[in-house]
């Protein structure tokens, strides 16, 4: 069973230095009562994985503004110019993955396989480093998977054995990244009792979930 | 890009959208192809960060925000429509299961090649979902103002900028041409009608091949 | 939008020879008037691709009973001896995968991947005539994607644009099929109208079904 | 295999567990396990079938046709459970999120390499989900009765039958003892009162290590 506890307490669990994956999608099932508690914890050199970092000021935009950030693994940092200033001067290392090559490399080191072949990438400056396989005369890349220390999740409603919904467009990377952590922390709106969420519209079985955190 | 470029851009797009159709619109230009579907046609609009049957904007003070579109913008979902995680969402785009996508371009060339992610050195966005789609989506049209703004063109022999995909685009639509991507090369296909072929071929950097007929793209600017 | 028919007119489409997906788990979540329909049309040389050949009689092993088949490629067929002894004549083709390959395989055609890194196998028959992929020290199986011309889904709700829902333990390989086949047709409890089914709680999305068949 | 042999193991392989373990219990004697739980212990039973907080058999009458377990038979589900996909259950499985699975074994070595899905040209049911749950499941522990019916043992220095998976096991179960597989080999560390360790060496087809201290199996049949 999951522990439930404050925002503040269970990022107590992040120490510098660690990887830490953020659900959401410019925003959308971001866990902001989390992302706000590491930064008053005032977490350093954090690796962050996560699709994008929003927009300064708001969801995991407020760890770029707030110098948590060593390295960001992302798809998109478009929508954020703090982001590419740090990234031009140096201070941030920015690593851009196709979008679903990483929620495929995410879901690979959740479900234990030591890679995937994809042909996105090929032909581009994403193939760089990586090893070309080819298969029936098509070419794939060999993506490998990616885990992190620490996953903070935004789900809608948990029961106190961790099971997880989510609503709508908020779903996004939260359920692949709950595989995928050494300790998983779900932000949720709402907590219920065993046995009020139905077995069919679990989408995160509790077993995934080590922390519980009630939105603030 | 003028307003009137843009809305002949993707009026022109939706007209390649058939009854049914999964559909993946980038963001920006492409946004607008919602716009004009033609009437009697219903497409489902997939977004990138999980969900199909994605509608229009909400009503002012009726947004919801955990329905909102890759760019962030809040949408609505129409009935029918579902909501997925990201890997499924890939996995529809990545497995062949959208028929169609429409992308934006810094340049595409005449083998299909699209560069639309990075300008190194200047700009550096990161891709999102546009490899995956240009990629997976059964087809790829480019929806692009033929010429950037000092008149240089998009459409090139080359693409010198880092590739989003190597030979994935079908159709480039702008708003002097309709092109096919063949083997052979750029097949225009149509013009606008204040337009003539050798401006086209002037205004593109790749020489293009000429349909049997020609036709004039009908549209209202 | 699918459409809606019998079962006998949705398996007109499954022409001899063809590869046939078919979900379910020792019989729980398969689309037995699917299946009994293509008893009933006389089915032949078939490749079945499913978890089982469930017991004589019931589910999938009507279809090895009935003579519909050339070909197995299952993770167990120890609940039907006709199937093990059609085996040991050599009537019947069979090849047997573990389960979590055979459903990464199937994903894998489903998602537009060309192969998985899997630990599964190692150092058993299993590694046979693959290629085994180190990395980091671990070795890997790369197991190929595994595609069919038709899937036989069995669904508990579907609406009129083909969206399913699944009950219980039934929906074991009924979703991952449900991505990977030409032709996809499902066979459900009940059609209920476009806009009944909540957007959270659709399983497949509607785009991936051809054809509607309600259960008889 | 004796029944009450079968009670032995179940019951010895249930002090194993520890409260909030996530446990695949295999087809077959291994099933036994959930009911010797010690009170106190609350695990969360497995079922590769798609489903976590699988409880025991309904009443007569009462069976679901869409709840079975991974052996086709009709269980339950307690409060907290939850079902999914095949796909999601193996990513379970193979990614490390079993604490204990409990197999069956036709043969086991002092490797740790375990043989369980087929005798060559006389039985080949298929591995089922066997293989995946050997690999991934962070702990194996193998019941089984320690000698076939004609005495030979089943614990042996090199499995002879196509292996499940290569050095996975952990530790071995039978109604004689329990043994666990240690890189120096296998290490006796508990015998049943009613043997001792000659005889237990004596029935078992590898050379044992014996732990400091060798305790007596304190199950009652």
């Amino acid at each position: 069973m999951p522990k439930i506890m404050t925002a503040k307490e269970a990022v107590a669990n992040i120490k510098d230095g660690m990887s830490v994956m953020v659900g959401g999608f410019m925003g959308a099932g971001t866990p902001e009562s989390l992302i706000d508690a590491l930064v008053e914890k005032g977490a350093r050199d954090l690796v962050l994985i996560s699709n994008d970092t929003c927009f300064p000021g708001k969801g995991n935009g407020k760890l770029v503004d707030a110098g948590c950030l060593k390295k960001v693994i992302a798809s998109h940092i478009g929508t954020n110019p703090v982001t590419g200033r740090l990234m031009t001067s140096g201070e941030l290392e920015v690593t851009l993955v196709p979008q679903g090559t990483l929620a495929e490399q995410i879901r690979a080191a959740g479900v234990g396989l030591g890679g995937i072949l994809t042909p996105t990438g090929v032909g581009t400056e994403v193939e760089k480093n990586k090893s070309v396989i080819a298969i029936n005369g098509h070419q794939y890349l060999l993506e490998l998977p990616i885990k992190a220390d620490i996953a903070l999740l935004k789900a809608y409603k948990a029961d106190k054995a961790g099971n997880l919904t989510y609503r709508r467009a908020a779903r996004n990377f939260n359920p692949i990244m709950a595989m995928a952590a050494g300790l998983v922390i779900a932000e949720v709106e709402e907590i219920v009792e065993i046995g009020e969420l139905d077995p069919d519209e679990i989408i995160t079985p509790g077993i995934f979930v080590d922390l519980l955190v009630q939105r603030s | 890009m003028a307003n009137d470029n843009k809305a002949i851009i993707a009026k022109r797009v939706a007209r390649e959208l058939k009854d049914g159709d999964v559909v993946n619109l980038g963001i920006g230009l492409p946004t607008l192809v919602a716009n004009y579907i033609p009437s009697g046609i219903k497409v489902w609009l997939q977004s990138e960060n999980g969900l199909i049957g994605m509608g229009p904007a909400p009503e002012e003070g009726k947004e919801d925000r955990d329905i909102v579109d890759a760019g962030g913008r809040p949408v609505t979902i129409l009935p029918g429509g579902a909501c997925f995680d990201s890997a499924t969402s890939f996995g529809m785009i990545r497995g062949g299961h959208i028929d169609v996508t429409v992308l934006g371009a810094l340049e595409v060339d005449e083998r299909g090649n699209l560069a639309n992610w990075m300008i190194p050195g200047k700009l550096v966005p990161g891709m999102g979902g546009a490899m995956d789609l240009t990629v997976g989506a059964r087809r790829v049209i480019v929806a692009t103002e033929h010429n950037l703004k000092d008149g240089s063109p998009k459409i090139v022999e080359r693409c010198s900028l880092p590739l989003t995909a190597a030979g994935e685009v079908n159709l480039i639509v702008t708003e002097l041409a309709v092109i096919e991507v063949t083997p052979e090369g750029l097949l225009l296909k149509e013009i606008a009608s204040n337009t003539t072929v050798e401006e086209v071929q002037r205004r593109t950097g790749a020489r293009l091949l000429f349909a049997e007929k020609i036709t004039t793209m009908d549209i209202e600017p």
